[in-house]
């Protein structure tokens, strides 16, 4: 007997018709859903924890199936045009806003010009840049939104236009940013139409609570267009910054799902809860960068030998114990349009680890570091305990080459912020893909761009520059050829990890913790598990 | 009185200003911006977004424009927290930070004076040794330890409190969260109990009322606590200070939906708007808890009065 | 004044005293309470275990086979094993917890101090100076004190890790500076009282100056209440420290504090036991045996007990 | 010497002219503003050398503020008080100092009036610290020990702390302070009121001995009027703030002129019962006559 | 049969620095009605005899012998017994009315809860008594100053305050334990003249325990010199005054600086007495 049902029952009165109202036998899918969801506004939103609200009350031209792969959502059928630049999508019929408003083309319309414009500030705009004058009128250059590639050809088909042949661009359309918004509601509240009350669904789901700092609720929408197949009545997104506590609660029965775990529970779980992890790889990649800007790192020698010296094997299944895969290439396994690249792995990959180390030694002893008069470096890492882990080990792993790691953890904004001043030797950095594609991964190792008299690197803290890296990955943008383009990314990864651009460690993998009760739950390579493919028995 | 109190309030005015531009500043000081997150932005959103929130202009002008506007009530948006504004995510949360804060302030209090009233009556004897180990405990175990151990026993073990949450409302959700604050609070309050009560034991009026042949209780209960009070009322103010710095991380442990996690999270985000308003509205608790303080002292004090 | 040459009559007879003179050294206060103090049962096997603890931190990883960082590939997050010489298991790293744990509570205790040193100096000379010159100097700055109190002081905390870094030393300097606010009210308080007893008019009718009166007179008869109040800071900036390390604010690795331990091992209490009780038995039992000795030396100054 | 005393052929060493100290103290509550308290009303007194003057009065009557203000203790707010001709409340810093060395005090309670951190040496070297930083440390102890010798202190005294001595040496400790430095007037502010009757009458002994032998003049404050008949050659009878009567030791207490005077003389408690028997009826006249003229 | 009895009194304290023999051995018997002065330095354990007959020792006291009230052992007896004694039959005045009095409390308040406990009485007859017992200490306007503060009445009032509040009960026997050490010599003697009026009003046995012999001199029948916990003399007042037997009483009297005899010395007291005593 749960003290719980005591207390609830002196409880005051407004407190039990809250619970009675939810306590009808409506199925209610609790989900631990990490932090508090900074905005549930596409254009606004910027993580996974956010995204998971978003394309339930959301839903794009595609849509997401249980495996994450592109199906159609609110449009029905879509025609590609022979150069790929062109693509007209014919909406449902019947689709409309939870509000019982259509849902027209105009939405996308309005959707993608408030996505670029500069005034809307959205952090995830260039996803989209493949559109043609996305990325112009997001820097300013063109102000006339008329001039945008997305154009309503009448109520019911949208044609986009790109900048050029774009093959993940379906898999993009499936990303939060390409999603519409209520143009009739934002006319009438402005940036207010996300509050609970405003707010209006096209998707499975209408959030119809938001508790800051607790909980977000969406019920069902009847005026989905599946509807019929969606199982789960309600859905908890509750916050949840504490790991551990968040296990607590799952094994107390208060959430069905965990989109994360604990660090070191991991085989606690295998254990304890058999059949109810849900480990598996998705697209991702934890890797070091180094500064090439500075010396000696920007003698590939030096880099190889750091890249060498790290035994990737027991970093996943040992130190973190969750059992990562050990990264040597770039493009995460898995990766669509990829299609007969061989995964890249380094000449010395044949090698057992003393031979690594012992050849690793000798490059660095021939550049005059030695245990005596070591290369002493700064490894900086964001605050967290398996990025700690890892720095500890990999600077351990170190040591036996002649190189001192000197630890240097700040927090993430202080991170990033000297990553990217290049205020660093050696640093941690993450890149989960945004969509499948290798063009999502090799980007962060483009040259920087010139502006206002310096370099901005962008994502390639590390300063990499090759210029026939460059001239490749150029060249594969405008490839039609889905072959040809992959060998052109293939050829362009080779060399960009030969020569060490950043020291890839593991590919990621996603650590959900399902419920028996639930089912319907597919791993997949993005970790995207819409609910309307869940199912709930009591 | 009234003359008092308003002139009190005033005084806050200049302190809190002080404050305000001190945080304001050094906020500025510290390295890292709200924009610095895993992934690096473009250079034009990046303009496009200071530009949003007048972070492109000078410090000192963005100082006036922030001072102008909070004068107005107004605290600014949150620069990460976009669908809010800064002022509706504190009023949301600072019910629930209230109610946490003060119901474990309260019970708490109680719990504290008790104890330390009986430990001070018993002392050095059985029942004093004992509250004094339990109060010790309470007072070094650190916070986030015991509401792991909390959740884990008595949520996920015993199964008898949720292990973390608020919804609906209910009582339960709070006790694990509540005792976690209780704890330590209760325990300062008990030292503090025990050492003035075993003071005010000793004075020459309660051997006046011990001459007067009253019963203990009654000596206790109308010549004993008055007095044995006043150092614990002084030492409520920083009490609820520790209190509220504590539930930040009772509400992110337990998941609760209070202002206190924003400060942490906020401060390290460089949500200016957030980090400034969280402080600001912990400041004016802070101050009208010490002038209630002060007329609690002054009531209980004939010495210090109003007239 | 007339014959302070030394040369007359009178004094040379003293001097002479003087030197055959071996007078019994009285007894202090401190003494006193030290006697006091030694009579106290908890309180001794309170300094008693404070010692144990001091010398396990700082001695004891001199008697263990692996150093704080180094790390044993083949024992990862095992439990102790006295035959590799991991007698209190090794952490995710394959560290030993042990070596650890002597470092972190020589962290701590070396944190503790460095801030309570730097509190107590500024909080003793701040409140001195207000308390004895009162008026408007002690209206201005226990103004300043009481802003300070009604600033959220956990922000400049966060503020202070992050402009100076993760320098341990730096880091409790900095909060040693936010923690003599209740030393300096604390101490004006006494001040206050100090300056009204008699042997301080005394020295300012024998033409002593300010300055004088207040470090020769005031500041060596504030022992009691900034000894009690010290031993009361330790704790508690030990546990600061803990939070903040919670908070991943805490000290640099690969060194590491026992609030730092503990926030890791409290997550994997049921998995790793050995990665929280260690370090969290050193923490209780130091922070108990800090309080009971604050309570001890409280009982053994406060001349009311006499 | 005291009794050779001739007051009209001799400059006095202070002479103290309608002095008045007034005091700022809250009024009423903590939170009501402040009120304007008269300790001491235009006070007048001229101090010889070698003697004694006693001060006379109840607690808070303002003789300890009076003694305090001659000698710049605390600011008074109007009057001059001239030693040797050279008015103290107009005296820089450096010349304050100085005259530290020439006038010393004496508190009233022996314990609290020496700091309890420092040795018995160390209290009586202070003032010669300030005064003559010059002389030798070895010097310094010999003029402490002759010193403690000559209050009746024992020399292995030196290292012990104040709270080891009795209350009777511990005066003797603050009068060996007071004089190390040869002032030429001490100030005793109820120096004798906190001892017990037997070593009071040591204390005022060792006193009347040193000033006899030291030609000190004593400012002599207390609210025993029969201590201060027998120590003081005159007395000043303080009331509320003002002098109410000053004059001839002997002729103050046997012919008191002034109502309060009489009222104080009567209250003064006589070891013989017979004598006291007849003062409590003198005292129950003295009430029921001023009852009377309440009434009228 | 004398009203009390003390017989062998001995009261020691367990301080950090070892047992303290506070009281030695203390006897003596006093009629109902009767004065007795009990007389000594600071240290003589007189006031310490006092507080052991009501049980009012701090904790680390402990107080042995006998101590026989109206014919009944009333050392050391359980609290609730004790409670009947005090203020009821035996009231005590102390030393210092500033801090004997709760600050926190209005006159009214303290006075009166005597009645209510002891009486029974209403408060609002306990107040009216209250106010006549005021009258009597003779404060004036009492009908309006009983619902004050202590601080903020004169020492002399307080004292006043404390005399009234022991005398409630009509007790038996009053014990007031130096109560014009802290008053002013004018204040003084009002105050023992008052309490000389009352006991002859009141008919109530008192035990002044004071270090001014001079005080003793006018009011009491009986004087007890004490010294280092012991009895040197007792006889009484007239006697002892006339003609002090004990060298220790002999050298106090002398020590005494009197108004109406000029001395040009004052005379010491010799305690080469102690040096028998130790013996003995």
């Amino acid at each position: 007997m749960k003290l719980t049902q005591t207390l609830t029952a002196v409880a005051t009165a407004g407190m039990l018709s809250l619970l009675m109202s939810s306590a009808a036998s409506a199925v209610t899918l609790n989900m631990m859903n990490g932090s508090e969801p900074g905005s549930i506004d596409p254009h606004q939103a910027s993580g996974d924890w956010e995204n998971r609200i978003i394309g339930d009350y959301l839903e794009g031209l595609m849509a997401e199936d249980a495996n994450a792969e592109a199906i159609p959502g609110q449009a029905e059928s879509y025609e590609i045009s022979e150069d790929g630049l062109v693509y007209t999508f014919k909406l449902r019929d019947g689709v409309q806003w939870s509000d019982g408003t259509p849902v027209t083309a105009g939405d996308f319309v309005f959707a993608f010009q408030r996505l670029f414009n500069p005034a809307t500030a959205s952090d995830y705009a260039y996803l989209q840049f493949p559109i043609k004058n996305g990325s112009e009128i997001a820097e300013g250059a063109i102000t006339d939104f008329n001039e945008l590639g997305v154009k309503a050809i009448d109520d019911k088909t949208v044609e986009i236009t790109l900048e050029g042949p774009t093959p993940f661009f379906l898999q993009a359309l499936t990303h939060y940013t390409a999603y519409p918004v209520p143009k009739h509601v934002i006319d009438k509240v402005g940036d207010q139409w996300t509050q609970v009350g405003n707010i209006v669904s096209n998707g499975p789901y209408t959030p119809t609570e938001w508790t800051p700092g607790s909980y977000i609720k969406s019920v069902k929408s009847e005026t989905y267009w599946d509807a019929a197949n969606v199982q789960i009545d309600e859905v908890n997104y509750f916050v949840q910054d504490d790991l551990a506590a968040a296990l607590s609660r799952y094994r107390a029965g208060e959430y069905d799902i965990l989109v994360d775990i604990p660090s070191d529970q991991a085989e606690w779980i295998k254990t304890n809860l058999p059949g109810q992890d849900y480990f598996a790889p998705f697209l991702g990649v934890y890797y070091y960068v180094i500064n090439q800007e500075k010396q000696p790192f920007d003698n590939v020698e030096v880099r190889k030998a750091l890249s060498m010296a790290i035994n990737r094997d027991v970093i996943g299944p040992d130190v973190l114990g969750t059992g990562e895969v050990p990264a040597y290439g770039w493009v995460p396994p898995g990766t669509a349009n990829y299609e007969g690249v061989e995964p890249y792995q380094p000449e010395w990959i044949g090698l057992s680890y003393e031979e690594r180390v012992a050849e690793a030694k000798t490059i660095m002893e021939g550049l005059g570091y030695t245990a005596s008069s070591p290369l002493t470096l700064q490894l900086k890492y964001n605050t967290n305990d398996n990025h700690q882990r890892i720095a500890v080990a990999i600077a351990s792993m170190w040591e036996q080459i002649g190189v001192k790691a000197e630890l240097f953890n700040s927090e993430t904004a202080v991170h990033y912020d000297a990553l990217r001043a290049g205020d660093f030797e050696v640093g941690r950095a993450g890149w989960l893909l945004d969509y499948s594609d290798p063009s999502n991964t090799l980007d962060l190792l483009r040259q920087g761009i010139a502006q206002d008299g310096a370099t901005n690197w962008g994502n390639n803290y590390g300063r990499y520059s090759n210029d026939e890296f460059e001239a490749l990955v150029d060249q594969a943008t405008t490839e039609q050829d889905l072959a040809a383009r992959a060998k052109l990314l293939g050829d362009a990864e080779k060399i960009a990890m030969d020569e060490v651009g950043a020291i890839p460690i593991y590919w990621y993998i996603a650590q959900n913790v399902v419920s028996p009760k639930v089912t319907g739950f597919v791993s997949n390579a993005s970790d995207i598990h819409r609910t309307r493919w869940l199912s709930k028995s009591e | 009185m009234f003359g008092y109190v308003s002139r009190r309030v005033l005084s806050a005015i200049p302190i809190a200003l002080i404050a305000v531009t001190a945080c304001f500043f050094i906020l500025r000081l510290a390295p890292g911006g709200p924009f610095d997150g895993e992934r690096a932005l473009p250079p034009v959103t990046l303009a496009n977004l200071r530009a949003h929130y007048n972070l492109d202009l000078p410090l000192i002008q963005q100082y006036f424009l922030y001072v102008g506007r909070l004068l107005q009530g107004d605290f600014g948006p949150s620069m990460v927290y976009n669908d809010f504004t800064v002022a509706q995510m504190l009023w949301i949360g600072l019910p629930f930070t209230l109610m946490l804060g003060f119901s474990a302030f309260i019970i708490g209090t109680i719990v504290g004076l008790v104890a330390g009233a009986l430990s001070a009556v018993n002392q050095n004897k059985l029942p004093d040794y004992i509250l004094v180990m339990l109060v010790m405990v309470g007072l070094v175990v650190p916070n986030f330890l015991m509401a792991a151990v909390l959740q884990l026993v008595f949520g996920v073990y015993l199964d008898w409190f949720p292990a973390g949450g608020w919804q609906n409302g209910s009582i339960a959700h709070l006790v694990l969260p509540v005792t976690v604050l209780v704890l330590p609070h209760a325990g300062r309050t008990a030292r503090l109990m025990r050492g003035s009560m075993i003071e005010v034991l000793g004075t020459n009026y309660i051997r006046t009322a011990k001459a007067k042949g009253l019963g203990q209780r009654l000596i206790l209960a109308r010549h004993a606590i008055k007095p044995a009070l006043l150092p614990v009322v002084s030492y409520l103010g920083p009490g609820l200070s520790y209190l509220l710095t504590g539930s930040l991380i009772v509400e992110q442990v337990f998941a609760l939906p209070g202002i206190g996690k924003y400060f942490i999270s906020a401060a390290l985000n460089r949500d200016y708007g957030l980090v400034l308003g969280t402080t600001i509205l912990y400041m004016f608790i802070i101050l009208a808890v010490n002038l209630l303080v002060d007329i609690i002292y002054a009531w209980l004090d004939p010495k210090v009065r109003y007239h | 004044m007339a014959g302070l040459t030394g040369k007359d009559a009178v004094l040379t007879e003293y001097a002479k005293k003087l030197e055959t003179l071996d007078a019994p050294k009285g007894r202090s206060l401190t003494q006193d309470a030290t006697r006091r103090l030694v009579r106290n049962t908890a309180a001794v096997i309170s300094i008693g275990v404070v010692i144990a603890i001091v010398l396990f931190a700082f001695v004891g990883p001199y008697f263990l086979p692996w150093t704080y960082d180094k790390i044993d590939w083949s024992g990862i997050r095992k439990p102790p094993n006295f035959e590799a010489g991991h007698f209190a298991g090794t952490d995710q790293n394959g560290r030993d917890m042990l070596a650890r744990i002597m470092q972190g509570t020589q962290m701590s205790l070396i944190v503790a101090g460095v801030a309570t040193l730097v509190s107590v100096i500024i909080g003793v000379v701040y409140g001195a100076i207000a308390g004895y010159f009162g008026g408007k100097v002690d209206a201005v700055m226990m103004r300043f004190v009481d802003i300070m109190y009604a600033l959220p002081y956990i922000l400049f905390v966060i503020i202070l890790v992050v402009i100076f870094g993760r320098n341990p030393v730096l880091l409790f300097v900095g909060i040693g500076c936010l923690e003599w606010l209740t030393m300096a009210r604390i101490v004006r308080g006494q001040t206050l009282s100090i300056k009204e007893r008699e042997f301080v008019e005394a020295a300012r009718a024998s033409g002593a100056s300010s300055w004088a009166i207040i470090f020769r007179h005031i500041v060596p008869n504030l022992t009691g209440p900034v000894v009690i109040y010290a031993t009361l800071t330790v704790p508690e900036i030990i546990l600061t420290e803990s939070f903040l390390s919670y908070l991943g604010l805490g000290v640099q690795e690969p060194q590491t504090s026992l609030g730092t331990l503990i926030s890791f091992g409290a997550p994997v209490a049921e998995t790793l036991p050995w990665m929280l009780i260690g370090p969290a038995v050193v923490l209780v039992s130091l922070l108990l045996c800090l309080t009971y000795i604050g309570d001890g030396l409280r009982d053994a100054l406060d001349p009311k007990d006499r | 010497m005291s009794e050779t005393l001739n007051t009209s052929t001799r400059e006095p060493i202070l002479q103290v002219r309608d002095i008045s100290v007034e005091f700022s103290i809250p009024a009423g509550g903590l939170f009501a503003g402040r009120k304007i308290l008269r300790a001491v009303k235009n006070v007048s007194f001229d101090l010889y050398q070698g003697e004694t003057l006693g001060i006379v009065g109840e607690s808070g009557c303002g003789k300890s503020t009076l003694s305090r203000a001659v000698i710049r203790m605390l600011e008074a707010t109007s009057g001059e008080s001239l030693w040797m001709g050279k008015d103290i409340r107009k005296m820089s810093v450096k010349e304050l100092v100085a005259l530290r060395k020439d006038v010393q005090m004496i508190f009233q309670d022996p314990l609290a009036s020496l700091n309890p951190r420092m040795t018995c040496g160390a209290i009586i070297a202070e003032p010669l610290l300030i005064h003559y930083p010059e002389v030798s440390k070895t010097e310094r102890m010999a003029r402490v020990i002759a010193m403690m010798e000559k209050v009746g202190l024992t020399a292995d005294m030196i290292n012990k702390y104040p709270h080891e001595f009795s209350g009777g040496q511990c005066q003797r400790i603050g009068i060996a302070r007071a004089l190390i430095t040869n002032p030429k007037m001490i100030v005793c502010d109820e120096a004798v009121s906190a001892l017990d009757v037997s070593v009071r009458a040591q204390v005022i002994n060792l006193l009347m001995d040193l000033q006899k032998e030291l030609g000190i003049s004593l400012l002599f404050i207390s609210h025993d009027i029969a201590v201060v008949r027998h120590i003081a050659q005159r007395v000043m009878v303080l009331y509320f703030g003002e002098v109410v009567e000053i004059g001839d030791a002997e002729q103050v207490v046997m012919n008191p002129q002034h109502d309060y005077t009489k009222k104080l003389i009567a209250s003064v408690p006589v070891p013989d019962p017979k004598v006291e028997m007849e003062r409590r009826e003198l005292r129950r006249r003295l009430r029921r006559e001023a009852a009377g003229k309440a009434a009228a | 049969m004398a009203l009390l009895e003390v017989k062998n009194l001995k009261v020691d304290f367990a301080t950090n620095d070892g047992v303290v023999h506070a009281v030695r051995d203390l006897s003596y018997s006093l009629e109902k009605g009767g004065t007795l002065a009990i007389v000594g330095e600071s240290g003589s354990g007189k006031t310490q005899g006092a507080f052991a007959l009501l049980g009012l020792l701090p904790r680390n006291g402990t107080a042995s012998g006998s101590v026989m009230f109206d014919g009944k052992e009333i050392l050391n007896l359980p609290l609730k017994q004790m409670n009947q004694y005090r203020a009821e039959r035996i009231g005590i005045i102390f030393q210092d009315p500033m801090t004997s009095l709760n600050p926190y409390l209005r006159i009214s308040r303290q006075m009166t809860e005597v009645l209510e406990h002891h009486r029974g009485m209403s408060h609002s007859a306990a107040l009216a008594e209250s106010v006549r017992f005021l009258d009597a200490v003779r404060i004036p306007d009492a009908k309006n100053r009983v619902h004050m503060y202590p601080h903020e009445f004169s020492g002399g009032m307080r004292q006043r305050v404390m005399i009234a509040m022991a005398l409630l009960c009509q007790p038996e026997l009053l014990i007031a334990d130096e109560p014009t050490t802290a008053l002013d010599v004018t204040v003084q003697a009002e105050i023992i003249d008052l309490l000389v009026d009352l006991q002859e009003d009141f008919g109530t046995a008192i035990i002044l325990i004071t270090h001014d012999l001079g005080i003793v001199a006018g009011t009491c029948e009986d004087t007890l010199v004490m010294f280092g916990g012991k009895v040197m003399e007792h006889r009484k007042t007239l006697d002892l005054f006339a003609n002090p037997q004990h060298p220790y009483t002999q050298g106090l009297m002398a020590a005494i600086p009197r108004l109406d005899q000029k001395v040009d010395r004052l005379s010491t007291v010799s305690y080469e007495f102690m040096v028998g005593e130790r013996q003995a």
